[in-house]
């Protein structure tokens, strides 16, 4: 990624370049969006709820994102299930051996918080965004696979805001609210 | 002359992998999805055929990562020996009546013996990723091919002495349609030998996912990986072309275009089969590839050869 | 332990690649495809035989005895559904009965039959999760999908009563939550109808098979004489022919009312150990449909012991119960102070002693055999490392 | 119904061999086959999946998906159960069949609203809780005293603590509501021309006298004795219902319009014949007057004396003529404790209680007989009466037999005696084992009949005696029972007097019976958990010693603070709106929830309700405590969010409808209306 | 051999503890010094009691209470024996030469409590990493990094 980085740099001083890139941005968003492949870091009952999610009732192919147990081939990691200080260090080196445009959704309570696992544990690490960057949160213990599989829908939506050149990032348009929006808890007279 | 032919054959090649894994691959997932009662791909395109589109550009970005214990120029051009023979190989396949891309006397012999050069890409690959699970599939996968090369050269030879040369196109010209009962035997076994060449289905060793994670290509990420799957896709390709040419009769079935439309019909259901039996049957362990190969295949072959010689001296 | 633990990057312990007699030491790390969960195996290789396996547990120990020490009893309940989260109505049920028998609860008989029911379905989606995963190890992946689809039934019947696809909470001390919603019964007799037929088509599609055959027969054999003094429980001692099953050796609740039988191996190997769950799964279809039989005598509504208290403080004392759980006798050993909250819970886990045998049955194995050995134990690491 | 296959068999033992040889590798090639003809008959099968986003699973309704507030406090009304006589019984009904009705109120006799006097309590409207409880059982302040409070019993507050000081807080209302009383109560004219003649002015016709008020007729009532009040005023003790609060509560009934005629004994100064005739309908409310005495040996002596009589000179003179002697009271129930401690406020030296049940089974409601062991009453239990001893006429002492059981084992009354014999002295004996009613004057001349024990032929549930126009309630039809019981049928018989005036069937389908719901029985709880301000308000009581020598009242009453602190206690069962009780605080295994409530009365509103999304472990036990039902789960499971602070709901998130399959909390933002939310979220 | 049966024979072998003999819900219960423990466990198991169910340790303030379940299978009877530790230097013998079973259940009393086992073939920590410090099912186990729960019922 870093040589496309300044090569899009070098592109937009370019008088044309600006069309060229959001082009190159539209195709690599796109074919990011419609081809995540999954590290399913399952490690408790939320990857019970990983397999279900990819088998033939709820089948994660159809939104081609294949589960890969090799962090190299994968695009993102599925954190689904409680961290413990042990298991932290595996997921933080996998999570560095997956190649770089890589995502990462926090499964299931245990990874987003602790959830159940919060209060007087001494073994638990109390949410995923510790030490990995999380783009989409996904509540539920365990979440549904639908859940999952909307997860992978609005990661979609956020990967088609990216840009190959950090600077030309876009606005996400998603139906998930951003805290850009109205500010929480206020009067109804937002709407 | 040739060399030029040579050139623009080299890129028809490169053309006909390539789309023929763009292909495979959905097929593949398609064929899959409905034996395992699911759907398969299907967002994008008629019955997601485009995916593969979604899928290559996407490995095209990808972050080529190279891991710094590896050395360097061994793990860059692995991917490269794997898929270089594959093409070659593609140039002898009897296409079109009395035509093949490179018609050369010894063309079958040239046919069996390029895939060979594969072997050696997946063991620089393997060691090249300084990685103790992809070494173990490396060897794993250098005895598997070497091993079947035997009972796949003999069945084929069955072929060249029922045919009397060594020429794809002569072959395609002698041969009868009482052929295919008689050398069942010998298709049968070049069928499974040739799975067994390009690591897919039962005797997936090199690269079981139950075990070693991703075998010999485990470190590989983006499109370097790529090039491991379409060279794989390929020699599936490429091995069932020349299974339907040589030994189901290609296109001598009917005269003219259709010929050729019956010839692709008949090496697409053998891809089929292909990835029918890697969906199927579960993987073989390390000695009883050893032993089916040597005790069960290699005699079969030998004895198919047998009863094609005889029947070519009563010819 | 001074400072709160920094999870950045601990220092782990490096692993020699080849360790001095030239064996090549591989590391099937915590996270990997056929380690049904969190399980590291330190594996010593010479060449592709196995000299010595080590599992290394612990990547789930997130100290569910330690934290049911804070929580009251009715609180616990949701914390046992993590336990074993493949069969969670187990865990509810072995912790409610330890409730039971410490503070002296009579269950009224509905709640029993419906326990019973309900366990028996779990018993048959956690031998899915165990059969299936055995083809998965050798490649079969078809043959997971089709117990799953199996297991994928009995998920939606357990929605439909509970609310819950698999962490149930559903068994309360006392008796259960809720009553089996109208024409729940009706879609449970479907299944158990057709769920005999889907096995024998699983036995006849991966166990018939010659080549699963020659990579689960003869591999890992554990003789009866080894699985009793590694304590091993379930169908792992089944499989080598000791004949031992809490729901007809040591009875418990409404089991003595039906009839069934308990099948058994008798050459101890991997395939033994997987057969034996099919075919329980079967069984099991039985016992649902005499206990559904049943179920009609007693007056719907009637599932909660009466006049349970919101918070219960059972007597000092402590007691111990056992159920038969899918993988073998799943233990809940109480101790009360007569507060609200126990003083100390000890799970004894089935799976926890059965991983215990992986060193024992894993030498002179090759590397696949290992993972083949490893899916026959059927652990699940959330009531291994609890 | 599927065809069951043929049952499968387990082999004895599963491992099984393939056949040595040839065999061995014909079945080897078979299994190959099989393999490719199972994974072809799935090819055929149709797919299984569910195309997400396209098609969705109906998750099933007990799915516990994303938790959600149907009402808040301060944001919802609690609505409140008040109407029209007649259709009040139908408003319960309903109530009860779709499971939204309150422990309290369906446990009363009398449906009365005790969830809504809480809550108009709680927010300082006294005068509507005051009106709203009287519309039910007409005397709030005499019914705050006496009322043996079965709401209590079946508050759902026994689950968690204590239950609510229900019969406290109506006697709070009445003190309120005097001082702050308009001049003048509303007359409720007689707008209907028709008059109806209520004999008896007991509690049970009081009711039917104010419902017909209320329903538009003119009501003549009839009183035997010089004040109205029926058996409150002569049965029941001054310690327990002073006089005043009785007369203000009559005298406000009298206000609004009721003609009352006290010191006519009806069938003596005024035939009954006379009175149906100037009126349309009459209704006996006369209850029961004379007290029953054993016929055992001597119980014609001087110095036996009946219940009622003795409590009608206690309670009216103030004198029964036991002063310095020694009492015997025959009785267990409440009667027989109340002459107990009656007989202790006019001097009796010793007074002993003889009951025939044993200790725990005495029918007199459990605190009365604290109080009167208190206030040194001897009780002695499980005797039978088996003669009075007497000496030239006079009482000199009692011998009673020893009782084996009282209800046999169909729980019917029939006493089994042993031989033991035991003898107490005494001077005075007073039997309080039964009531009768005295209707031969009444009903002299009439064809009212009488069915067997004295007792009026009377259909149970529409009040009608055999003579159409005459209808009767109270005691005299349903025999000894509770004040709000009396209470009750006055409702009833009001309702068939309304009937038969406007000439509709008296018992049709349209008619609907007051629904008698079963509760759970509570388990005790260890009070020593709970924290002082969850602690039910005590009621404070005169000192023992010292009120069993005159007729002070015992029970003093709450004070303001305590009885407003009490109203915020209750819990508005089934109402559907969160009252920050904090009880699914208090059960989430993951501490999820933190609620506070703001008291203020007037602006009473929650001021913090955040359930924490990354801690919820979906297990449902918040929802199944809720007790009033507003915390739900909804059928929603995507639960996605790009930033992990959105996955606190507060309270504004908590309101969102519910409906569609997303959570984002976003979606419903509603516009908190309570006026303390306002300055709190700006 | 039902349970009577057993109680005379060991009344008879251990005339000292014959008092402590109990029947807790159908299983004996046997209390025995911690000095004694292994010669007991010996004795069970030539008793019959050929499968050990679970090691567990309970801490009791000032000692640690060790809990052995063994169970015989063709005698249908269950047997549990009890012994006391001293929180000072809490160490027994261990029974992983009896019963192979005892081997993990020991490591992981001994990672959670700190309980050592003489003779245990390799005593590591089981469950929490290696470089963990403390003991944490010890009551007295306190640990910067745990939060507390909000305390109300």
């Amino acid at each position: 990624m870093a040589g496309i980085d300044d090569v899009a740099k070098a592109l937009e001083r370019v008088p044309g370049g600006g069309i060229i890139l959001t082009s190159i941005d539209a195709i690599a968003d796109w074919s990011r969006g419609y081809s995540l492949w999954m590290m399913p870091m399952g490690t408790a009952c939320c990857a019970m709820e990983l397999i279900a999610a990819s088998f033939s009732k709820f089948d994660f192919d159809r939104h081609g994102s294949i589960p890969r147990p090799d962090p190299r081939h994968t695009d993102v990691m599925v954190v689904a299930g409680t961290i413990t200080h042990k298991m932290a260090p595996s997921v933080k080196r996998l999570w560095e051996q997956m190649p770089d445009p890589k995502w990462c959704i926090a499964m299931g309570n245990c990874a987003i918080s602790g959830g159940i696992f919060y209060y007087d544990t001494y073994s638990v690490v109390r949410g995923v965004d510790e030490f990995l960057p999380v783009d989409v949160y996904i509540a539920g213990c365990p979440p549904r696979p639908e859940a999952l599989q909307d997860a992978i829908l609005r990661l979609r939506e956020k990967v088609r805001a990216e840009s190959v050149s950090p600077g030309r990032a876009r606005t996400i348009e998603s139906i998930l609210p951003l805290p850009s929006d109205a500010p929480r808890g206020s009067g109804g007279d937002a709407e | 002359m040739t060399f030029v032919w040579g050139l623009l054959w080299g890129l028809g090649a490169v053309m006909l992998i390539a789309g023929g894994a763009v292909i495979g691959v959905w097929w593949e997932r398609k064929v899959a999805g409905r034996i395992q009662l699911r759907l398969g791909p299907q967002q994008i395109g008629p019955a997601g055929s485009l995916q593969m589109l979604a899928d290559v550009p996407k490995l095209l970005f990808k972050e080529d990562i190279v891991p710094d214990g590896a050395d360097k120029p061994v793990f860059r051009y692995a991917p490269l020996a794997v898929f270089a023979p594959i093409a070659m190989a593609a140039a002898v396949i009897p296409f079109w009546a009395g035509w093949a891309p490179f018609d050369s006397t010894v063309g079958v012999l040239f046919f069996l013996a390029v895939p060979a050069i594969g072997v050696i890409g997946i063991l620089l690959s393997a060691w090249g990723s300084h990685n103790t699970l992809s070494t173990i599939g490396g060897l794993r996968a250098a005895a598997q091919m070497i091993s079947y090369e035997v009972p796949r050269s003999l069945s084929v030879l069955s072929i060249v002495v029922l045919a009397g040369s060594m020429r794809p196109v002569e072959i395609m010209d002698a041969w009868r349609w009482w052929w295919v009962p008689l050398t069942l035997v010998g298709f049968v076994i070049y069928f499974t030998a040739s799975i067994a060449e390009m690591n897919r289905g039962p005797f997936d060793l090199p690269e079981a996912e139950s075990e070693l994670v991703a075998g010999y290509f485990a470190d590989y990420s983006g499109f370097r990986w790529a090039i491991f799957m379409m060279g794989e896709y390929g020699a599936m390709i490429v091995a069932s072309l020349f299974g339907a040419a040589v030994f189901l009769g290609g296109f001598r079935w009917l005269p003219g275009i259709a010929g050729f439309v019956v010839f692709i019909a008949l090496a697409t259901l053998v891809i089929t089969a292909v990835m029918w039996i890697k969906w199927t049957f579960p993987r073989f362990r390390q000695d009883h590839l050893m032993t089916f190969c040597w005790t069960v295949l290699t005699p079969l072959a030998l004895l198919q050869l047998v009863v094609a010689g005889v029947v070519s001296l009563w010819l | 332990m001074t400072e709160p633990r920094d999870t950045a990057v601990a220092p782990e312990t490096p692993v020699p690649v080849v360790d001095d007699n030239g064996h090549l030491i591989v590391n099937i790390g915590p996270s990997h495809p056929s380690t049904h969960g969190v399980c590291r195996v330190l594996v010593e290789l010479d060449g592709e035989i196995v000299v010595k396996a080590e599992p290394i547990i612990g990547h789930l120990h997130r100290g569910i005895e330690k934290m049911a020490e804070n929580r009251t009893y009715l609180q616990v309940v949701p914390l046992t559904d993590r336990l074993d989260y493949v069969g969670s109505m187990y865990a509810n049920w072995a912790y409610c009965r330890a409730v039971e028998r410490l503070a002296g609860i009579r269950v009224p008989e509905r709640a029993e039959y419906i326990r019973v029911i309900v366990c028996e379905l779990q018993r048959i989606a956690s031998h899915m999760m165990a059969i299936g995963p055995a083809g998965a190890d050798t490649g079969a992946t078809s043959a997971f999908m089709y117990t799953f689809w199996q297991r994928e039934m009995v998920v939606d019947l357990f929605e439909a009563l509970c609310g819950a696809r698999l962490t149930y909470n559903y068994v309360r001390p006392g008796g259960v939550a809720s009553d089996l919603p109208d024409g729940w019964i009706e879609r449970c007799r479907a299944f158990i109808a057709q769920h005999p037929a889907a096995m024998l088509e699983i036995d006849r599609f991966l166990f018939g098979n010659v080549i699963f055959r020659a990579r689960t027969k003869g591999i890992g054999v554990l003789d009866a004489a080894d699985a009793v003094a590694w304590g091993a429980t379930g169908p792992v001692a089944r499989g080598s022919g000791m004949s031992w099953d809490l729901r007809r050796d040591d009875p418990y609740s409404v089991y003595p009312r039906f009839d069934f039988d308990v099948p058994v191996g008798s050459r101890g190997d991997a395939y033994d150990r997987a057969r034996v769950r099919v075919y329980e799964a079967v069984e099991s279809c039985r016992i649902i449909g005499q206990a559904l039989d049943g179920l009609a005598e007693f007056k719907p509504g009637d599932i909660m012991a009466e006049a349970m208290p919101r918070l219960l403080a059972p007597p000092p004392g402590d007691a111990y119960d056992h159920i038969e759980s899918a993988r073998g006798s799943l233990g809940v050993y109480l101790v009360s102070d007569g507060s609200v909250r126990p003083y100390r819970m000890k799970v004894r886990s089935p799976a926890f002693c059965n991983l215990a045998l992986l060193p024992l049955l894993a030498e002179g194995h090759t590397l696949s055999d290992l993972v083949v050995i490893l899916g026959s134990l059927d652990p699940v690491f959330g009531e291994v490392d609890r | 119904m599927a065809v069951t296959p043929e049952p499968v068999r387990t082999p004895a033992t599963v491992s099984d061999e393939y056949p040595a040889g040839i065999k061995g590798v014909i079945a080897g090639a078979r299994s190959i086959l099989t393999g490719f003809a199972v994974t072809m008959s799935k090819v055929r099968t149709r797919p299984v999946t569910i195309r997400y986003p396209a098609e969705k699973v109906t998750v099933s309704d007990r799915w516990r998906g994303a938790l959600r507030l149907r009402g808040v406090l301060g944001r919802d009304e609690v609505p409140l159960l008040s109407s029209m006589p007649g259709e009040h019984n139908a408003l319960i009904d309903d109530l009860h069949r779709s499971s939204r009705l309150p422990g309290c109120v369906g446990n009363c006799p009398a449906n009365v609203d005790a969830r809504g006097q809480s809550f108009l309590i709680a927010d300082g409207r006294v005068a509507d809780a005051y009106a709203l409880v009287r519309e039910r059982n007409i005397m709030p302040g005499v019914l705050g005293r006496i009322c043996h409070h079965p709401c209590e019993t079946a508050c759902r507050r026994n689950f968690y603590d204590e239950p609510i000081a229900i019969r406290p807080l109506h006697r709070f209302a009445y003190e309120e509501f005097q001082k702050i009383r308009p001049d003048a109560l509303p007359v409720l004219p007689n707008t209907r021309g028709k008059r109806v003649a209520i004999i008896g002015s007991g509690p049970s016709g009081l009711a039917a006298a104010y419902d017909l008020m209320r329903l538009g007729y003119g009501v003549v009532m009839y009183e035997s004795e010089a004040e109205p009040g029926g058996a409150l005023r002569s049965g029941v003790p001054s310690y327990r219902l002073p006089r005043d609060v009785l007369s203000r509560e009559i005298a406000d009934i009298v206000e609004m319009g009721l003609e009352l005629h006290c010191g006519v004994e009806v069938g003596k100064d005024k035939p009954l014949a006379a009175i149906r005739r100037e009126t349309d309908a009459v209704l006996l409310a006369v209850g029961l007057q004379q007290s029953r005495i054993l016929p055992i040996p001597g119980s014609d002596a001087e110095g036996v004396i009946g219940a009622l009589e003795f409590l009608w000179a206690g309670n009216h003179t103030g004198e029964a003529g036991v002063r310095g002697k020694r009492v015997f009271v025959i009785g267990g129930g409440n009667v027989a404790v109340d002459v107990a401690r009656v007989a202790l406020r006019v001097g009796a030296t010793e007074v002993r209680l003889a009951s025939l049940e044993a200790d725990d089974e005495m029918p007199a409601h459990p605190w009365e007989i604290t109080e009167a062991l208190d206030e040194g009453v001897i009780a002695t239990c499980s005797v039978g009466p088996e003669e009075v001893l007497t000496e030239n006429h006079r009482v000199v002492g009692m011998r009673m037999r020893e009782c084996l059981s009282v209800f046999d084992e169909f729980g019917r009354f029939s006493p089994k005696f042993g031989e033991g014999l035991s003898d107490f002295a005494c001077d005075v004996v007073v039997f309080a084992i039964g009531q009768s009613a005295k209707l031969d004057t009444l009903l002299g001349g009439t064809e009212v009949m009488m069915s067997g024990q004295s007792r009026l032929a009377v259909d149970g549930t529409t009040f009608t005696t055999t003579t159409p126009g005459v209808f009767a309630c109270g005691e005299v039809v349903t025999g000894p029972g509770s004040a709000i019981g009396s209470i009750a049928t006055g409702h009833e018989a009001a309702d068939t007097i309304h009937r038969f005036l406007q000439d509709l069937p008296l018992d049709d389908e349209a008619r609907i019976r007051r629904p008698v719901p079963a509760y759970a029985k509570y388990a005790h709880v260890d009070l020593s958990l709970v924290e002082d301000d969850r602690r039910r308000a005590d009621m404070p009581f005169s000192d023992p010693a010292e009120r069993s020598q005159d007729f002070q009242p015992v029970e003093l009453g709450l004070s303001y603070d305590e009885a407003m602190a009490e109203a915020t206690r209750c819990l508005r069962c089934e109402s559907e709106v969160c009252v920050g009780c904090t009880f699914c605080a208090r059960t989430c295994p993951d501490f999820a929830i933190t609620v506070e409530r703001d008291d203020t009365p007037g602006e009473r509103c929650l001021t913090l309700y955040e359930l924490d999304l990354t801690k919820c472990c979906f297990c449902g036990l918040c929802a199944e405590q809720c007790p009033t039902g507003a915390l739900t789960h909804t059928g929603q499971y995507e639960l996605s969010f790009f930033h992990r602070d959105l996955m606190t709901f507060d309270k504004g998130e908590m309101l969102r409808d519910g409906g569609g399959d997303r959570a984002t909390g976003r979606d419903g933002i509603v516009s908190p209306v309570c006026p303390s939310c306002e300055e709190v979220e700006r | 051999m039902n349970l009577n049966e057993l109680r005379e024979h060991l009344c008879a072998t251990y005339p000292d503890l014959c008092p402590l003999f109990s029947v807790e819900f159908g299983d004996g219960v046997m209390q025995v010094a911690s000095s004694g423990l292994h010669s007991a466990a010996a004795d069970m198991k030539a008793l019959g009691f050929d499968m050990l169910g679970m090691v567990t340790a309970v801490d009791f303030g000032e000692d640690f209470e060790l809990i052995y379940r063994l169970r015989s299978r063709e005698m249908r009877v269950g047997m549990i024996v009890r012994t006391r530790v001293p929180r000072g230097n809490p160490s027994v013998a261990s029974v992983t030469d009896l019963w192979p079973a005892a081997n993990w259940h020991e490591r992981e009393v001994y990672d959670l409590f700190g309980i050592t086992f003489e003779g245990h073939p390799d005593l590591r920590r089981i469950l929490l990493p290696d470089d963990w410090v403390g003991h944490p099912l010890r009551k007295d186990y306190e640990d910067p990094g745990v939060i507390r729960r909000p305390d109300y019922l």
